[in-house]
């Protein structure tokens, strides 16, 4: 892609679109580099998951200690094994021989250092709540064994770590410098902000030789421009191309199209505290308006599983077959609806403009409730104001989503649910409130799962918590989410990962 | 402001009389552009105002079933991705569109006049500082200040207007006290004053009136603009909250499926094109007849 | 007709018409105009406006656009104008003809220094056909530096030719850094950079102030003299053409009444409608008499024509004259030929006793003279209008810096002056355009406040229009130059009429009355009350403005330049409506004008300005029969004279200083044929010699 | 003797307007309810911040002093060059803008030639050829250009090349290439207004008195018209650049979007809908300053342009 200024005043003086057209053809030069189209901006500086001017997401530079498997469990990666030596003790084994980017070892003394400066330390103090370690609480044992002290019992510590931003780097690293020093399968080489980073081959990967020799992620915010970026050619591979493209994509023999469900779900929530959805009638009675069948199959175009719970099953704690399930039935709707306080107000529904097909569904559920004689008002809001209103508990319900991008996914259920989640915390304590808090014996069964070291007992409680969450229909669960990446037929070799993030692309392959 | 807007009315009418039986209305109507503008406006009015009657379908009401249909007898324009009828949308957003249109422009032209106004014909600081608030609100992009203000205010139609109001005056402004200023040195003004004219009758009767014209012009174009404007802001996201059947907004959600549904996103844009098209001839068309300083129709024979 | 063969003159235009297309169907703009200039010759050509005596000249040269000639031929030099090519029409404009326009601030591109105006002529004339836009534009590797240096220095000699003094200094002037006067003379240099056989100037002093008139028609008879060319001089004024021209061709409506000999033309006049036009000449009428009119307006040249146009205004018309043919006779022995149909309208007789109406017996016009009704210039009464050492004076100096740093530079448009008005009496102010007569006028109505000084109005101290009391405002009533500008375009004649009374606060009714007592007052019909402006001729929209003027029962009326843009028949008009309403009302007037000629046909009393300072006050008669200023004698002598071969005086040498840097001691010693030195020294007091007023060192009584 | 004055005079309404323009932009996003410490705090760590991060952050951006306070401090930093830092990341915001102004720059640049290089020879021919089929076309392109919603026209762009013919890149910044289909899209428009601009002024120059003038000394039509009427057929139209400027800003908020390009426009609308204050703050003002001296300069332009304008007098 070396179209210089200078080439610039070239076609302007030449007049030509000819010598502009030869720009837009100059990645075949290089048929083991690939580009591929991002849904978010790579280079976003704004966003917490930045780094040094890149997000650890995606581009395979930096590394974790621990890495998940397919079905959301945690898996050795720069460690080799952990054990918990008592309930807030663990003590990680590093993998020997694992050269860093600038040729030396990765040691125990990198590993303290990351975590006491880069992460406790620079990412500031959100984290100590999220991985429950604070400052000084990470001892190098040995060379190649570190102890990790929890503030509390937290049996998800390794799979919460199993993330791309607990990711280990070498002290000489630093970003502000943009000097990214890392373990992994490539290395940074080039940012352009708002546009893309490009990543080269590390040759010395601890885990084998990686085929591609440079990649390229470009940032591809809208969907349609995503999805003619494939078409035309610029790009070798996006995720998740627009829907209303899927049909002809999945028909072309110049593209390849596959699909992998992820951790996400998409419900409607609902504020359970405020009138007249704090009425259980009316909340049952939304779930009976919806047919999740029907809008998985028309506007999500098939991409998504119909879903019962607001949890996707591809988290081990989720059972899908324990849940009361409402199907589409508007006169029982009508019926909840006379039996609810609700008279008619308009409800008011925020959805972030930023979700891809936000607009859709929420229209679709506006409609529907619409059937049944629920008036509801769509907002169509920027996150920033859509945080806003649902800090202050301002309205009724709220497309959104849970998800996790690593193996320890049990935050959802505490922030979400628990009172003293995130979600709930402010309002329950200012107004004795919240907004998605059942309280009481849900409560207890989120803590009971969150401390539980058996992960049956932990399975128990969280899907017996699900069960009356529910049957007290806190949301009206969509789909569990899909994420499909579109590909150049001759592209080759990508794993697709239940946390979309962790794709590999270290055997990606162009045939002939 | 309402005697202001009286005079405007009375200075229409008695313009519309001086029009009605001089050579200007027929020079407009000499002009077939101007004709085909004329043409296009009051066909689209009328499908503002009848549109809700005449509208085959709900425009909100979804047929998931019949989803991204081309065009048929029953679908005139398709359905979109929700199955809803393009047809019935557009002729929703008709009204929708001029309404904002209307509402924006006449906002717009008031302030702009008042304050163009006040300004050529006080002079000293008020004109200074009117000015300088005129320089600062063009100084602003509209579109980036309607952006911050309907950013701040939240996405909905109404605060899209109150954006573009707020944006739009200032040319009203300029081009009042524009004309003002010109008018103010001619030599009835200062008649006037000797014969002892009061300086609001002055204004009122004197200045208005001679700077109508342009007004007209220029608020007919404006019309266009600002329905390109609202447009625009419904593209980024500010504008009309789903299900509102407002142009920009399906011209944006229709972009997703130019390949498949080609009806979609064309529908609204050739609407919208047209819509502004037609204003844009009207305005032309005013301006030979309304705009003295325009006088394209006579050739000066000596 | 002329029977010439199509090839003897220099220009033969036979039987021109030339029409243009508007919206509401052709206007015949010439209607059969033949005119031929001969090698050497000055020809006028005169009419009012809308003759069409400038399409004509613009046929000429082709640039009738967006006219167009439907029938009739143009010869130029043996060159078929109406069939030429591009390239022979640019030929024949580069080489045979070129052409002056009227008006200098308009015909001078803004965007050019002059010397690359002049330049460019001369290249184009050296080098016709190789035209290269970019060697014009001055594309460096196109246009070669050198020889458009040269060309400069070319357009620096023909500066100087056309008499502009330091052509060198203003070589690289802009057209609006350069006065009138001298842009008329660039405009004439770029016409003869091309050494052209005709010239032809379309008004080129209309615009100019008399004494640099007079400087420019030297200039042509000059060339005229020495290299022989040939000059088509398209003119409204008789005077001009008396100055300088051989033979006169007279148009009306766009058809050639009448050509002849100059002096044939001047003095023994056959067609009515020449005849009408010199008696209606204010300086052929005695000093305050009533003027003679011609009734009726110029026909809309739209539509057919029978017979001759003149004859709706022509009171000799017969029948034949309105549906015939009308036949071109020719006079014989070189004397000309008539286009006229009424052979007893043909009688050569003394342009005196003409055809044109005098309504009125001349003796009410006489009456007025010497001793008007009000009393006239008598001192025994108090003056309506006193100035007492009034000054006005513009700071040039508007931001901050030059405040701070003190930069003084005031334009004086008005220096102390003293001047008083009595009831009834016309009290003329003369002077060169800018030289603050109109600033003077603004004091008085109250649009202006003195620097330094007082305004008196009936003995009291007045100040701004908004400072005055009804009652004050209501004795001084003001008609502009511009009959168009001043009157609302949007209000109709009533309204305007009846604006000052209902700020007065009469009712309706009442306003209703007074306002068609005005009308008839000025000789408005009743049905004008409804018309808007533009429905109207500018003689009825003045007229208009005079009855707004009146409306309140005014002691003085302040008349800027009430006649200038009007024709001279209805100029004459208006001066007789001026009239009777000063006898009947007992008003006194301040009549500005730059027209002498008017000057001295309405005024009681005479006031000459120069340069913001009075230089000369006394009674009309002593100062036009014997001027007491030395300017004032100039400005009288540049008047072309209607004598023909009368003399033209010497003409005022130089430019007028700015007002910004007026020169030390008295403002006119550069210019003064009789300057001493003292006269720079210091500036002189105003003295009196017998009835006059004048500022001069050497004047002795 | 001419100028001092009138640049002291100008620069001083420019800088009042300037100023103005920050007050204005400060009264706005004050009157924006939310606390952003705390809507910021909670985007940026995907969670609810806590109380003690609400402080540090508040703290941090001196958001605890009153409004008033705030502006002033705000303004003798911007005095010392410091627009301030992203409240996202610790970058200084001078340092976002000036990554982005380049690509706005190129795009502004590229579209007005696309607009001049359309429009003035499409004008001009109109003129000169007034009620001829080629005025019909050029005034109804002229007339359907402006009507055209410039975001339709980019997909409808991007179908046709990119898509179709599969020339030209679909987006991105960077090369050539990538900026061809962005200045088509902002140059029509602006292409439209030129045109209809030059045209009147066109047809009023080719009345004025001086181009017979011209002709009458034989030139030939061409330099007539390119040299003596264009030349002061472009006076007005400098001054509808200069002001076109901001419908440039405005469509580059919308191609630079759609064209996924970094720019002042995207970086503008992100920081409105992410409440970077910082950056609204700063973006507003650079765009003004842009603006204004834009104007200024158009102003001086004059003067070239035109010799009758003196700088010292009145230019309305």
């Amino acid at each position: 892609m070396d179209c210089s200024r200078r080439r610039l005043l070239a076609g302007v003086a030449g007049g030509g679109l000819a010598s502009l057209a030869g720009c837009a053809g100059d990645r075949a030069a290089d048929e083991t580099a690939f580009t591929i189209g991002l849904a978010s901006d790579p280079t976003d500086t704004s966003r917490y998951d930045n780094w040094g001017g890149m997000a650890p997401y995606w581009t395979r530079v930096i590394e974790p200690l621990v890495w998940g498997t397919d079905d959301m469990q945690p898996k050795p990666w720069l460690a080799t094994d952990w054990t918990a030596t008592d309930d807030t003790t663990w003590v990680f084994d590093l993998r020997k021989g694992v050269p860093f980017h600038n040729g030396e070892e990765l040691t125990a003394d990198d590993v303290v250092h990351t975590f006491e400066e880069n992460i406790l330390t620079e990412r500031g103090d959100f984290v100590y709540g999220w991985l429950h370690l604070e400052p000084g609480s990470v001892t190098k044992i040995d060379d190649y064994t570190v102890e990790f002290e929890t503030t509390d019992p937290f049996p998800g510590f390794p799979g919460t770590i199993a993330h791309n931003m607990i990711d280990i780097q070498h002290p000489d690293a630093d970003r502000r410098a943009g000097k990214i020093i890392g373990t992994g399968p490539f290395t940074l080489e080039e940012v352009r902000r708002g546009q893309h980073i490009r990543v080269e081959r590390f040759a010395d990967y601890w885990g084998g030789d990686p085929t591609p020799t440079a990649l390229t992620f470009r940032a591809a915010e809208d969907e349609t421009t995503r999805t003619d970026l494939l078409e035309s050619g610029e790009v070798d591979l996006i995720y998740n191309p627009s829907k209303g493209r899927l049909p002809a994509l999945r028909e072309s023999d110049d593209v390849r199209v596959d699909a992998q469900q992820s951790a996400g779900a998409i419900s409607a929530w609902i504020n359970i505290h405020r009138e007249p959805t704090d009425d259980v009638d009316l909340r049952r009675a939304l779930n009976h308006a919806i047919s999740q069948e029907e809008l998985v199959r028309t506007v999500l175009e098939g991409v998504g599983e119909p879903a019962r719970g607001p949890i996707s099953p591809v988290i081990d704690w989720v059972d899908e077959d324990e849940l009361p399930t409402y199907e589409r039935d508007q006169d029982a709707a009508r019926e909840f609806v006379d039996r609810s306080a609700y008279d008619g107000e308009e409800l008011t529904c925020l959805v972030s403009a930023d979700m891809d097909d936000g607009r859709t569904i929420s229209q679709v559920l506006e409609s529907q409730f619409d059937e049944i004689g629920v008036d509801v008002a769509i907002e169509l809001l920027e996150n920033a104001s859509v945080k806003d209103r649902t800090d202050r508990g301002e309205f009724h319900l709220q497309v959104g989503s849970t998800g996790s991008n690593s193996p320890g996914a049990d935050y959802i259920m505490w922030e979400n649910f628990h009172t003293m989640g995130v979600d709930n915390k402010d309002l329950y304590e200012a107004e004795g409130t919240g907004l998605y808090n059942l309280g009481g014996e849900v409560d207890d069964l989120i803590e009971t799962g969150y401390q539980s070291y058996d992960p049956a007992a932990k399975r128990d409680a969280y899907v017996e918590a699900q069960r009356r969450i529910m049957d007290a229909a806190v949301v009206v669960p969509l789909f569990y989410q899909e994420y499909v990446v579109a590909a150049d037929a001759a592209v080759e070799g990508l794993e697709l990962h239940p946390i979309e993030r962790f794709a590999e692309w270290r055997d990606l392959t162009r045939t002939a | 402001m309402i005697a202001a807007l009286d005079t405007i009315v009375t200075g229409l009418r008695r313009r519309y009389r001086a029009v009605r039986t001089s050579r200007a209305l027929a020079a407009f109507f000499a002009n077939p552009l101007n004709v085909a503008g004329l043409a296009i406006v009051v066909t689209l009015s009328i499908a503002a105002v009848l549109g809700p009657v005449a509208a085959p379908y709900d425009p909100a009401s979804q047929d998931l079933a019949n989803r991204l249909q081309p065009p048929t007898l029953a679908h005139p324009m398709g359905t979109d991705q929700l199955g809803r009828d393009v047809f019935s949308r557009l002729l929703y957003g008709a009204r929708l569109s001029f309404g904002i249109a209307v509402a924006v422009t006449a906002i717009r032209l008031v302030l702009g006049t008042a304050i163009g106004l006040l300004a050529g014909y006080a002079g000293g600081w008020v004109d200074e500082f009117l000015m300088r608030l005129v320089d600062i609100q063009l100084a602003f992009p509209g579109l980036v200040l309607a952006l911050v203000v309907a950013g701040i205010l939240g996405p909905s139609l109404r605060n899209v207007m109150l954006a573009l109001a707020v944006v739009g005056w200032a040319s009203y402004a300029r081009l009042v006290r524009g004309s003002v200023l010109s008018t103010k040195e001619r030599e009835f003004v200062k008649a006037a004053r000797l014969m002892g004219v009061s300086r609001i009758r002055i204004a009122v009767r004197h200045l208005l009136p001679n700077v109508v014209g342009p007004v007209i012009v220029l608020a007919t174009m404006n019309l266009g603009t600002v329905i390109l404007g609202t447009a625009g802001l419904s593209f980024i996201g500010l504008g009309a909250q789903p299900p509102t059947p407002e142009w920009g907004t399906m011209l944006s959600a229709g972009r997703h499926h130019l390949r498949g549904a080609w009806w979609l996103a064309n529908a609204p844009g050739a609407a919208i094109m047209l819509t502004v098209f037609g204003f844009n001839l009207l305005g032309d068309g005013l301006r030979d007849v309304l705009d003295p300083n325009h006088d394209t129709t006579l050739e000066k024979p000596t | 007709m002329t029977a010439q063969p199509p090839n003897s003159a220099l220009l033969s235009v036979e039987n021109l018409h030339t029409r243009f297309r508007t919206s509401e169907g052709p206007v015949h703009a010439v209607e059969g105009v033949s005119v031929t200039v001969d090698e050497g010759e000055i020809v006028g050509l005169v009419g009012e406006s809308g003759s069409g005596k400038s399409v004509t000249a613009r046929s000429i040269v082709g640039l009738q656009d967006p006219g167009e000639i439907v029938r009739g031929s143009i010869h130029l030099d043996g060159v078929a104008v109406t069939d030429a090519t591009d390239r022979q029409l640019r030929r024949l404009r580069g080489d045979t003809v070129s052409m002056v326009f009227q008006d200098p601030t308009e015909t001078l591109n803004p965007v050019f220094d002059i010397g690359e105006q002049i330049a460019e002529s001369l290249k184009v004339h050296d080098q016709l056909d190789s035209q290269s836009l970019l060697e014009y534009l001055h594309v460096p590797p196109f246009s070669s530096r050198s020889e458009w240096r040269e060309y400069r220095e070319r357009a620096i000699e023909l500066m100087a030719q056309v008499g502009i003094a330091n052509p060198e200094d203003r070589v690289d002037a802009y057209p609006h850094e350069l006065s009138g006067g001298l842009r008329q003379r660039a405009g004439m240099a770029i016409a003869l950079a091309s050494d052209p056989d005709l010239l032809i100037a379309d008004e080129p002093t209309t615009a100019l102030d008399v004494t640099t008139q007079a400087q420019l028609l030297e200039r042509l008879r000059r060339r005229n003299a020495q290299r022989g060319t040939a000059i088509l001089l398209i003119t409204h004024d008789l005077g001009v053409v008396a100055d300088i021209c051989d033979r006169v061709v007279v148009m009306y409506a766009g058809e050639v009444m009448e050509t002849g000999p100059t002096d044939r033309i001047l003095e023994a006049p056959r067609h009515p409608y020449t005849k009408a036009l010199l008696e209606c000449l204010p300086q052929r009428v005695d000093r305050g008499s009533r003027l003679p009119t011609i009734e009726g307006s110029v026909p809309e040249p739209t539509g057919d024509r029978t017979g001759c146009s003149f004859a709706p205004r022509c009171d000799r018309a017969t029948d034949a004259c309105r549906d015939g043919e009308i036949p071109t006779v020719d006079l014989g022995d070189a004397r000309g030929t008539v286009t006229c149909g009424e052979s007893s309208a043909l009688e050569s007789h003394a342009a005196r006793s003409g055809t044109a109406t005098s309504d009125g017996a001349p003796e009410s016009g006489s009456a007025t003279t010497g001793s008007a009704p009000g009393g006239g210039p008598d001192r025994s009464t108090a003056p309506l209008v006193e100035l007492e050492g009034v000054s006005r004076r513009y700071s040039l100096a508007n931001g901050p810096i030059e405040r701070l740093l003190g930069t003084d530079d005031t334009l004086r448009a008005v220096d102390d002056v003293d001047l008083e008005i009595r009831a009834g009496e016309t009290l003329a102010l003369v002077g060169e355009s800018g030289c603050g007569k109109s600033t003077l006028a603004s004091l008085l109505t109250g649009l202006e406040t003195p620097t330094t000084g007082t305004v008196r109005i009936d003995g009291t101290p007045v100040g701004t229009a908004a400072d005055r009391d009804a009652e004050t405002l209501a004795d001084v009533g003001v008609v502009f130059q511009d009959p168009r500008s001043s009157l609302n375009p949007r209000l109709t004649v009533e309204r305007a009429i009846g604006e000052p009374l209902r700020s007065n606060g009469w009712d309706r009714s009442r306003r209703r009355e007074r306002v068609q007592e005005l009308l008839e007052r000025v000789g408005l019909a009743d049905r004008h009350a409804t018309s808007y402006p533009h429905e109207l001729s500018g003689g009825q929209v003045q007229r208009v403005a005079i009855a707004r003027a009146i409306a309140l029962d005014p002691s003085v009326v302040v008349l800027d330049e009430p006649v200038s843009a009007l024709d001279a028949s209805v100029q004459s008009r208006l001066l007789n409506v001026l009239a009777d309403l000063q006898a009947d009302l007992d008003l006194a007037y301040l009549f500005i004008s730059h027209d002498l000629t008017v000057v001295e046909h309405i005024a009681d009393r005479v006031a000459v300005m120069y340069l913001g300072e009075l230089m000369e006050v006394g009674p009309a008669d002593r100062v036009f029969d014997c001027p007491t200023h030395p300017y004032t004698r100039a400005l009288l002598e540049a008047i072309p004279s209607l004598d023909p071969g009368g003399s033209t005086g010497t003409s005022l040498e130089g430019d007028r200083p700015s007002p910004v840097d007026p020169p030390g001691g008295c403002v006119f010693r550069n210019r003064c044929p009789m300057a001493e030195p003292k006269c720079a020294e210091t500036d002189p007091d105003q003295r009196q010699f017998g009835p006059v007023r004048a500022k001069c060192h050497i004047v002795r009584e | 003797m001419i100028g001092y004055d009138y640049l002291a005079s100008r620069l001083a309404t420019s800088l009042a307007v300037t100023f103005g323009v920050s007050v204005v932009t400060y009264g706005l996003i004050f009157l924006t309810p939310g606390d952003p410490a705390e809507i910021i705090l909670s985007q940026q760590l995907d969670r609810q911040p806590s109380a003690a991060e609400i402080e540090a952050f508040r703290a941090e951006h001196g958001l605890n002093d009153p409004v008033p306070v705030q502006y002033l401090n705000w303004l003798t930093d911007v005095f010392r060059g410091d627009l301030g830092t992203s409240y996202y990341s610790d970058m200084p915001v001078s340092t976002l803008i000036i990554e982005v102004v380049p690509f706005t720059l190129e795009l502004a640049l590229a579209a007005m030639l696309v607009a001049l290089v359309i429009s003035i020879p499409a004008g001009v021919v109109s003129a000169v050829n007034r009620g001829s089929p080629i005025d019909h076309a050029s005034q109804l392109g002229a007339l359907l250009g402006v009507s055209m919603p410039n975001f339709w026209l980019a997909y409808l762009l991007i179908l046709l090349f990119p898509l179709t013919l599969g020339v030209l890149p679909v987006a991105g910044a960077g090369s050539v290439g990538h900026l061809v289909l962005p200045a088509i899209t902002l140059g029509s428009g602006m292409a439209a207004v030129v045109t209809r601009l030059v045209r009147s002024s066109m047809l009023e120059v080719l009345d004025e008195a001086y181009v017979d003038t011209a002709r009458a000394k034989g030139l030939r039509e061409r330099i007539v018209v390119y040299k003596h009427a264009l030349r002061n057929a472009l006076v007005p139209v400098v001054t509808i650049l200069g002001l076109q400027l901001g419908t440039l800003l405005n469509g580059a908020v919308v191609v630079e979007i759609i064209f996924q390009r970094p720019g002042l426009g995207s970086l503008l609308v992100d920081a409105v809908f992410e409440r970077n204050y910082p950056v609204v703050q700063a973006v507003t003002l650079v765009t003004a300053i842009v603006f204004v001296a834009t104007n200024l300069l158009v102003d001086l332009t004059y003067r070239y342009l035109d010799p009758r304008v003196q700088l010292g007098g009145e230019t309305a």
